[in-house]
């Protein structure tokens, strides 16, 4: 298919980042350097080809900013500071609003005042609701009953609904994201492949391992994202699916499992947020250079949220139930806007996106050696 | 001229946040003071993206013609004549007064922006308002760089029966050039066209070769430079010596030597190559055992002319009066120690273009056999004769050069050496594999791109695609690219990489921009007078600048400037006078004089 | 005839010949040798005092040959031919015998290295008896000059030679001086305006005294040598003569026409356009179609005529920064419109060239990169719905794909090709074309600009596209070497020429295609060939063609080297069975 | 070892003369059977130079000029090749070994290569034996 | 004219070594011009016309032939014999014709050797029956007593390189009208060219009489035969690609080869300066083949099929390589 060179997308696409890569000379050091760089899979030159020349659809079914880590090599050694990095940072970005057929995403990434207002929004609901459905008797003896009080059952099932919205939204993304990268451009993945491939998955997902070899001189952003990653997920599933089994009036010993992880959880937060807020805050590195107001909203929601949490903590050993009670509020009113924002529809999606881009990778090069091969069986 | 003409004058100076640069408001005022000029503009205030706003200003004015004054104008001037047309006047109206055309740059140069600026208002082109005084010359040259430029440059002067001092820092003249192989794209080799030439300048009467010597400093004026000259000690009168060699076979001492970009050993008592011109011997102070402790002389004791050698002699210095001086420095190659993904220094068989020509030199250290770089006795990485030859090379362009990170100027000669380089490597090695990662194939000049077509059919693997690091894989080297046409990723292993390193100014040049009067772009290259109509002119008057040293150049093309060079030299010899620099012209005179010459063309019209 | 009386001196070079050859008895044993007066042997013969000793001798043993057997005469010829002289002996006189390089150095059996002395020396004697006398030859020097073109180049050169108070003719076929710099708006890489810079050279050579413009003028025929040329020219129909020592040929180029190129089917779309004219619109300052509308879509395609075996082979150098130059001259007047580059390979190799294309870059210039040589980009009209007036099809490398560019107009950086009447011309001035009808150099190297005919120098784009600068440093060189030699006053020739010998030459004219110079001709009335020693460079190829034995080729005659064969073959010498 | 051959080798100024030279000035040891004549161009070598040379005895003749397209002369080397090439055909049809004339390109940076070629030609003339020119012209007269 | 003293006689002979007998026809050929020879000379000495022996010759006092022209090579010990006998009795003894001069057509036997040639004509002739494999023997046993021939040698020799010979008159055979020329200037004493001259021919060579147009393109792609090309009658013989040995052969026969459309073989010999005729005109044909392509050249070169024969058909015994080695 001839598609039509289009110089005003990449104008359309300086929202989702700083800049327009048009210094790019197309000499294939990105590539070359990228430590994750596969045949078939050429990373930043392609995809900066594909914005300077507006190529939407290729853009769309380019799943390759899924895969990079960002580990700022590229842009390093890129001999004309075009910034390959913080192109597939961007295009991640824009990516995310392709797949995402409610559009919310496109409106929070391009619209930041909508990103906001939302936000806020969130934040005033869950405050309101709290004033409104809360016992205020119950207020005093928050910190003993805190597992088993009666507007814990709103909570929950509010939590499920939550997490239910987001889940099927970005379900349905990710089909997208299936239908744009895999089913559009016509690759032939043999069936029993999808099969395979989901071995792949949770492994990938839970050790992002192939970060690590984005560690070239000794960095160690794979152990901090690994730290980070699992720390929330962990912290996720615990609020989100057992909250019943994690918010208990019972104060376990410290040793007790669920006291571990949650310290886990949130050591592993703590430390990779300071590390990524030090990081951005310096622009030492490649990778920290340029940051979108999404990334540090992220960061900043993610950090209040953790905050809010161990400070309901240690108020809450600390049995000081009003206090506890207003960290509370706090930190839900944080948590929900960041979850319902930033989990579907901005940055945090790429938790989804990214081990299902090494899925699609996986069938996608399942297709392309059977093409290759049937071709050669054809010249044969 | 019925009609007075309205000028604007629209200041389109970005600085970019250097604060050594014309001081733009001081001449703003000054422009204001200027009749004709009807309106003072900058363009940072304008909406230069709207042409109709800037016809309707001009409309508006009555403006008929516009001056842009600033660094570089020209970017601008095409919206400008737009609009002028579009306010049916004439587009040719619009005028630069380029700072940076004619020379003023730095804030000192304020009072010659203000003299451009006038000229650009009276319509008067500036080099024939800006006449500089002339002053008697002597008849006597100075050379400073005995490459081919400078070897050029003295022999088209002393061809026309002029005296000329040639002054090299080294023992001995020839430059790089001296050091390849072969030059593209005739693939003549530079030995068989250059020492002729070296020759030639040996046996010149009309040239004083000063070899092992150096500029220290420069006083006069044109037309009667005073130049200090620090002759440093050869050790060895060059007078006596016959150049039999005995001192440098039984001399003990060794050093990695010059000539061979140090892969390879020399005496501290040699000639530089066998036909170094003088070919007389010398002593390295710096390596020389007796120089450093006294002990030794055994050259003193060996060598069969009695009074030859002087190990106690000491540099000395001389003062020389010449009318003229051309500049024909140089160029030095880029360290490719910098790029560190290229393992440059780490990984024995990650060698520079210039070594690889060495290598490949018939007269080099291992005849021309291609070979694996392996140690000395004493832990010297050096080539030998003995080692093995490598199966696959792969030739890496743009080390340096094309780089935000290092030098963004393309060093021009790349390209082609490289594919020469490709080329001879498959010649000696026809069974090697031999690989080429360019970015774009620059290979312009004559006979450049046929030259190119042909070494494209000889079986050498030319990838389109920048070598991004080079990693070390058992004994071979693992080498990543991207085969940009091809669209896939490479990961050859090679035996050797060999890096086409860039051309940069030299350290010393600075120093001697400084000396003589004449200033540096941002790369380190010496300013010409005029980058259109004067490449080899400084805005000092009676210097010369020729070959790399302005900027970098092929070998015709530098054979060119330093025989352009001395075209400048010639004349004003023959003329007895030379043109002073036009620094020293005032600002009042040169506003006078175009006031008078646009009186003239008025008077004519 | 006198008496032959050779004196030999047989050289020790410290050891360096002395080690490995017994140089005493060499010089003993050759004494004995026919016409051999003196035979002596020195420690360092090229020292002062070795040379004092041979004008001794040649004064005392009245010797009127002598043979140094020493190093290379390629480094001590001149040394000793200059003693020669200085004893008042023709310098010619003279022989060296290579027993340096060429023995001693390279052999490592001493009794052989001796005796391979001898017969290097054998050699030399034999050859030297045949010596003649050579004298230098000079030809006066006519201080003025004939430039032929009046563009860029050639008003360099003019000015350059005029400035220093020369006579200068300047001869340019069209009416007006400049060339094409005339057309042309802003110059890359620095955005300076052409006409700023031509303007007031024209000025300077209209006032300038020394310099005769012919305008509207051809030249009809061209005789003479370097020093001393003559030309007929002919103006508007009148003829002239005119006389000058030296010429430089500035002819310049002419723009390819890219009507043979079907895929952009220049001749039908009006709005496809070559940078030449292009280059008028910026200089107009109204960038629009031919419908009078601003384009929105504007495409650049380089390389046209270039890089294609179909068109011309070579690059033409220039192209790929002039379309930089659009770029953002098209920017800075049309901020909204679109600017496509259909090219090859960037060359941006000139000074501040790499740093203008970075900043284009900048300006949202969308680079899309073609196959010159095998697949053109194809220009097609476009539908109403496209939006825009032509299409242009192209495979792009870069990413691989396969693209349509909108376009409202196309420029065409069209090739530099040599002018139509450069061959013609070339015949007339004794310059001849290299594959690509361009002028051919001297040396692609070491001598850019001079030619084959002494006296003749090429510069600018008729030897081989080139952008203002390089031309102009050419015309400078070129006005160097003719400075340089106005300033001697004479010009040396060759003396080591070939000579015909008119008794017995019969007229075959094998020599006149044989030599590289055309420094021999055909005199028709004699029925003999005719040598130029002016032109002839005395490389003897003449004389080893000549079935007749009528050219001579001095200093290289049969004679002489048959001897020396004979010298070098002599029975005793032969080395002996180990 | 046994039969020491003579040969007589002709050079060109510029290029093989200068390479030649090379050789002794890198010390580059090699067979002292070869005797140098030096000429401006190998297109000054005609075929009765090297006729006289086997008349007087050398066993092989080596022509070396610039390599092609290096001629200081433009193109004296290619008169040279196709003389050599009708001169092989000649002497080979008077009983000669057309392999004791020999052309070859040396340029001037070439020593180790004119020494090699020294010794190689030397080595391939030794095994053809003596040239019995001289001697067969010598039961002549 | 009566009071002219008249002068003596001179005492001419003639004689023929290994030769045709074509020059002593062209002796012949002077036809009223030999009343002119008769009346200023004796013939002491002509064995094809007088019958003189080789005894009347011993018996001759030396010096005493004022002239003598030999023609013919010399090939056996006889012609030798006779070569240094007419030497001892002669003043001036001039090489008539090619085959003194330079060996001539009976030179070509230098391409062979005297085995080979007696074998060839005694065994292996195919009209010869000789089962015995007799050869001519130097000595022969009769009743009458021993006969002896002269010995068949190995090689051809020019007359002068067996003696000194004073002039040469070259040609095969020579112009009629230069010996009489010749002949005149000897009789009427004028003044002669110093000895070892070319005598009868020009200094220039064919060219320079050759009427047909030359110029300087002399660029060969292809070698013909006569007989392989349409030759115009017009164009210099090598612009066509035929090779005409005339520019390194002697002007003097009135280019009668070339005026009969056939190109010069070269008998005349070379001009003044040429050592060997042969070589030059190697050198300058090969020169101008018109390629620089080394496999390209030796094709052209695989065209003449026979050099040696062919640039030194008169003059292979006067070369410098002489005879082939074997």
């Amino acid at each position: 298919m001839i598609q039509r060179v289009n110089p005003d997308l990449k104008k359309y696409l300086v929202k989702y980042g700083v800049q327009d890569w048009n210094e790019c000379f197309h000499c294939g050091n990105c590539t070359a350097i990228c430590p994750l760089t596969d045949q078939g899979f050429l990373f930043p030159r392609k995809a900066i080809r594909q914005v300077q020349m507006g190529l939407k659809t290729s853009l769309a079914s380019n799943f390759d900013p899924w895969l990079c880590y960002y580990c700022g090599e590229c842009s390093e050694t890129c001999p004309r500071d075009a910034n390959p990095g913080e192109l597939m940072m961007s295009l991640r970005r824009y990516l995310t609003s392709v797949y995402d057929w409610t559009g919310f995403s496109k409106l929070f990434y391009t619209k930041k005042i909508w990103e906001f207002l939302t936000i806020i929004i969130l934040f005033i609901l869950v405050i309101a609701s709290f004033v409104v459905w809360f016992p205020k008797e119950q207020i005093a003896n928050f910190t003993t009953y805190i597992g088993d009080h009666s507007f814990l059952k709103v909570i929950e099932a509010g939590d499920l609904i939550m997490a239910a919205v987001v889940a099927f939204v970005l379900i349905s993304n990710i089909f997208r994201m299936w239908y744009l990268t895999i089913l559009k451009p016509k690759y032939k993945v043999p069936f029993i492949e999808y099969f395979r491939g989901i071995y792949v998955l949770p492994g990938v997902f839970a050790s992002q391992i192939s970060f690590r070899k984005c560690d070239t001189d000794g960095r160690l952003y794979w152990v901090n994202h690994l730290l980070l990653m699992t720390g929330y997920t962990l912290m996720f599933i615990l609020v989100v699916v057992f909250l019943p089994k994690f918010q208990v009036s019972e104060v376990y010993n410290w040793y007790h499992w669920q006291r571990l992880l949650g310290y886990y959880a949130t050591f592993g937060l703590l430390f990779g947020l300071s590390a990524m807020f030090i990081g951005r805050w310096r622009k030492k590195s490649e990778k920290f250079k340029f940051s979108h107001l999404s990334d540090w909203l992220f960061i900043i929601m993610l950090f209040l949220t953790t905050l809010t949490g161990i400070l309901v903590h240690i108020f809450r050993l600390a049995d000081m139930p009003y206090a506890t009670y207003y960290l509370y509020i706090i930190h839900l009113a944080v948590l929900v806007p960041m979850i319902c924002v930033e989990v579907p529809f901005s940055k945090w999606s790429h938790l989804a996106y990214r081990p299902f881009s090494i899925y699609f990778y996986y069938l996608k090069k399942a297709a392309l050696s059977k093409q290759h091969k049937s071709k050669l069986a054809a010249a044969a | 001229m019925e009609e007075k003409v309205n000028t604007a004058v629209c200041f389109c100076q970005h600085t970019n946040g250097h604060t050594d640069v014309v001081d733009i408001s001081e001449v703003a005022a000054y422009a204001e003071e200027i009749p004709g000029v009807r309106t003072v503009w900058y363009t940072s205030s304008l909406p230069i993206a709207d042409t109709r706003e800037i016809t309707r200003m001009i409309t508006e004015e009555g403006i008929s013609r516009i001056v842009l004054a600033g660094e570089q104008p020209g970017m601008y001037k095409t919206v400008f004549a737009k609009s002028l047309a579009a306010a049916g006047m004439k587009a040719e109206n619009v005028v630069q007064a380029g700072f940076r055309e004619h020379g003023a740059i730095k804030k000192f140069d304020t009072d010659r922006a203000k003299a451009i600026l006038a000229c650009a208002v009276y319509g008067v082109p500036f080099e024939n308002a800006a006449i500089p005084e002339e002053s008697d010359v002597h008849p006597d040259t100075l050379v400073i760089g005995g490459g081919i430029s400078g070897i050029q440059a003295s022999l088209e002067i002393a061809d026309g029966n002029q005296k000329v001092y040639l002054l090299e820092k080294t023992g001995t003249i020839g430059g790089h050039m001296a050091m390849f192989d072969k030059t593209f794209p005739t693939l003549d080799c530079a030995a068989c066209i250059l020492t002729p030439k070296m020759v030639e300048v040996g046996q010149h009467q009309n040239i004083d070769l000063m070899t092992y010597c150096e500029v220290l400093g420069v006083s006069g004026e044109a037309g009667n430079y005073k130049v200090r000259i620090l002759k440093k000690s050869k050790r060895v009168d060059p007078a006596t010596c016959i150049g039999c060699g005995t001192c440098m076979e039984k001399c003990p001492k060794k050093a990695p030597s010059e000539f061979d970009a140090e892969i390879s050993m020399r005496k501290a008592i040699y000639i530089p190559f066998p036909q170094a011109v003088p070919n007389k011997y010398l002593i390295d102070a710096d390596n020389c055992t007796y120089v450093e402790n006294g002990k030794c002389g055994i050259c003193v004791k060996v060598c069969p002319v009695p009074d030859c050698i002087d190990l106690d002699q000491q540099d000395e210095e001389v003062e020389i009066t010449v009318g003229n001086i051309v500049v024909a420095t140089g160029f030095k190659p880029f360290d490719a120690k910098r790029v560190d993904q290229f393992g440059y220094g780490k990984f024995p068989n990650v060698i520079t273009s210039l070594e690889f020509e060495r290598l490949i030199n018939a007269a080099g250290p291992t005849s021309g056999n291609i070979v694996f770089r392996s140690q000395d006795k004493k832990g010297n990485w050096i080539f030998n004769d003995e080692s093995a030859s490598p199966k696959s090379i792969a030739l890496i362009h743009c080390v340096g050069s094309r780089d935000e990170n290092y030098n963004k100027y393309c060093s021009k000669v790349c390209c082609m050496y490289s594919l020469k380089l490709a080329h001879l490597a498959k010649e000696k090695l026809p069974d090697a594999e031999v690989s080429e990662y360019y970015i774009d194939m620059r290979s312009f000049g004559k006979g450049y791109e046929e030259f190119y077509e042909r070494i494209d059919n000889e079986g050498i693997n030319i990838i389109r695609g920048r070598t991004a690091k080079i990693e070390e894989s058992g004994d071979q080297l693992l080498l990543r690219s991207e085969d940009i046409e091809g669209g896939r990723l490479i990961e050859q292993k090679v035996d050797m990489v060999v890096l086409a390193v860039g051309l940069e100014a030299r350290d010393d040049s600075e120093e001697l921009a400084k000396m003589l009067g004449i200033t540096q772009d941002e790369n380190g290259w010496f300013n010409e007078t005029n980058f259109l109509s004067d490449p080899v002119g400084t805005f000092a008057g009676g210097i010369t600048i020729a070959g790399v040293c302005q900027g970098p150049k092929d070998i015709p093309d530098s054979v060119a400037q330093g025989s352009a060079a001395a075209s400048r030299v010639l004349q004003s010899i023959i003329k007895g006078k030379v043109k002073k620099s036009i620094k020293d012209i005032s600002l009042d005179y040169i506003e006078s004089h175009a006031k008078k010459l646009s009186k003239i063309m008025e008077d004519k019209l | 005839m006198e008496e032959t009386r050779i004196g030999l001196y047989v050289c020790w070079c410290g050891t360096n010949i002395a080690k490995m050859v017994d140089v005493e008895n060499v010089a003993k044993e050759m004494e004995s040798m026919p016409n051999v007066v003196v035979s002596k042997d020195y420690k360092y013969m090229c020292s002062d005092p070795g040379q004092d000793l041979i004008i001794k001798d040649i004064k005392e043993h009245n010797l009127n040959r002598v043979v140094v057997s020493a190093c290379s005469p390629r480094i001590h010829e001149l040394t000793f031919r200059k003693a020669l002289e200085n004893a008042g002996l023709n310098p010619y006189m003279f022989e060296m015998a290579n027993i340096r390089e060429h023995d001693s150095w390279v052999h490592t059996d001493r009794e052989e290295a001796t005796r391979k002395a001898k017969t290097l020396i054998a050699g030399a004697l034999n050859r030297v008896r045949w010596h003649e006398s050579l004298e230098k030859r000079t030809v006066d020097m006519n201080p003025a000059t004939l430039i032929i073109g009046g563009g860029i180049a050639g008003i360099s050169a003019a000015l350059e030679i005029a400035d220093s108070g020369k006579k200068v003719y300047l001869i340019e076929k069209s009416d007006k001086l400049g060339g094409h710099l005339l057309n042309v708006d802003l110059t890359y890489p620095y955005m300076y305006s052409a006409q700023e810079m031509i303007k007031p050279k024209i000025d300077r050579i209209e006032n300038n005294p020394d310099i005769d413009i012919f305008l509207n003028t051809q030249i009809e025929d061209l005789t003479g040598y370097v020093g001393n040329f003559q030309t007929k020219i002919s103006q508007d129909g009148a003829e002239k003569e005119l006389k000058f020592g030296s010429i430089i040929v500035a002819t310049g180029l002419r723009a390819f026409n890219p009507d043979s190129i079907k895929d952009y089917d220049y001749a039908n779309f009006p709005n496809v356009i070559t940078s030449v004219e292009f280059e008028a619109m910026l200089k107009s300052g109204k960038i629009l179609t031919k419908e009078g509308k601003e384009p929105k879509n504007i495409s650049i395609i380089h390389c046209v005529g270039s890089r294609n075996h179909d068109y011309h082979e070579y690059c033409s150098r220039t192209c790929c920064m002039t379309a930089l130059k659009y770029s953002n001259q098209i920017r800075s007047a049309l901020p909204d419109s679109h600017i496509y580059h259909a090219y090859a390979d960037m060359r941006a190799f000139g000074k501040g060239c790499e740093e203008l294309y970075t900043k284009t870059s900048g300006k949202d210039v969308i680079f899309l990169m073609y196959d010159q040589k095998n697949d053109l980009p194809k220009i097609k009209k476009a539908s109403v719905k496209d939006k825009c007036e032509m299409l242009i099809e192209l495979n792009e490398k870069l990413s691989g794909e396969s693209v349509e560019v909108a376009a409202d107009m196309v420029i065409l950086m069209v090739a530099m090709e040599s002018n139509d009447n450069a061959k013609t011309l070339g015949q007339t001035v004794g310059v001849s074309l290299c594959g690509n009808e361009f002028y051919i150099e001297k040396h692609p190297k070491l001598d850019p600009v001079a030619t084959t005919t002494d006296g003749v120098y090429v510069v600018g784009s008729c030897q081989s596209p080139k952008d203002i600068p390089d031309s102009v440093s050419q015309a400078r060189a070129a006005a160097a070497r003719i400075l340089a030699k106005i300033n001697y006053g004479t010009v040396e020739v060759e003396v080591t020429t070939a000579v015909v010998n008119e008794e017995l030459c019969c007229g075959c004219q094998t020599c006149v295609c044989v030599c590289p110079y055309t420094a021999i001709s055909y005199d028709e009335e004699k029925n003999v060939s005719v040598v130029n020693e002016v032109l002839c460079k005395g490389c003897g190829t003449c004389g080893s063609a000549c079935p007749t034995g009528a050219i001579k080729c001095r200093h290289y005659t049969d004679q002489q080297i048959l001897s020396q064969i004979e010298g070098l073959l002599s029975k005793s010498l032969e080395l002996q069975e180990v | 070892m046994s039969f020491q051959p003579t040969i007589v080798s002709f050079l060109c100024n510029w290029c093989s003369y200068t390479g030649a030279d090379l050789a002794g000035t890198s010390r580059m040891k090699y067979a002292s059977n070869i005797r140098i004549i030096r000429v401006m161009c190998s297109g000054r070598i005609e075929p009765t130079f090297v006729l006289k040379a086997f008349r007087e005895g050398a066993d092989g003749v080596l022509i070396c000029g610039c390599h092609p397209g290096d001629c200081h002369y433009h193109e004296g080397n290619y008169k040279c090749l196709r003389r050599f090439h009708l001169l092989q055909k000649y002497i080979k049809q008077m009983g000669m070994d057309e392999d004791r004339l020999q052309l070859k390109w040396i340029s001037a940076s070439e020593g180790k290569q004119f020494a090699e070629l020294a010794d190689s030609f030397t080595e391939e003339i030794r095994n053809l034996g003596p040239c019995k020119v001289k001697e067969v012209m010598e039961t002549l007269t | 004219m009566g009071n002219e003293e008249k002068k003596p006689k001179i005492n001419l002979a003639i004689y023929w070594g290994a030769a045709c007998g074509g020059c002593c026809v062209s002796v012949l050929d002077v036809h009223e011009s030999l009343f002119d020879v008769v009346a200023a000379a004796d013939l002491v000495f002509w064995p094809i016309a007088l019958d003189i022996k080789y005894k009347d010759v011993e018996a001759m006092p030396d010096g005493f032939i004022d002239v003598t022209l030999f023609n013919g090579a010399v090939r056996n010990s006889e012609n030798e014999y006779m070569a240094k006998l007419l030497r001892k009795k002669t003043k001036i003894l001039v090489a008539y014709g090619s085959c003194s001069h330079m060996g001539g057509i009976p030179g070509l036997a230098n391409f062979s050797d005297k085995e080979s040639l007696l074998q060839r004509v005694f065994d292996d002739t195919e009209s010869t029956e000789n089962p015995k494999k007799i050869r001519p023997q130097t000595e022969y046993e009769v009743k009458e007593g021993v006969l002896d021939l002269p010995e068949f040698y190995n090689d051809v020799k020019t007359l002068d390189q067996v003696v000194n010979v004073d002039y040469y008159l070259p040609g095969c055979p020579p112009q009629t009208e230069r010996l009489v020329e010749v002949f005149m200037a000897i009789v009427t004493g004028a003044e002669l060219p110093p000895p070892g001259s070319v005598v009868g021919a020009l200094v220039k060579s064919q060219c320079d009489e050759c009427e047909r147009k030359k110029s300087d393109n002399k660029k060969i792609n292809k070698f013909y035969r006569p007989w392989e090309i349409e030759d115009d009658g017009e164009t210099c013989f090598l612009e066509q690609g035929v090779i005409c040995l005339g520019p390194a052969t002697r002007g003097g026969c009135g280019v009668r080869c070339i005026k009969g459309n056939a190109p010069c073989r070269g008998c005349y010999g070379p001009p003044p300066d040429v050592i060997d005729p042969g070589a030059k005109m190697m050198s300058a044909i090969a020169t101008m083949i018109d390629s620089d392509d080394p496999e390209e050249i030796a094709a052209i070169v695989e065209q003449i099929d026979d050099p040696a024969g062919l640039f030194y058909r008169f003059s292979l015994p006067s070369s410098i390589l002489r005879r082939t080695i074997k």
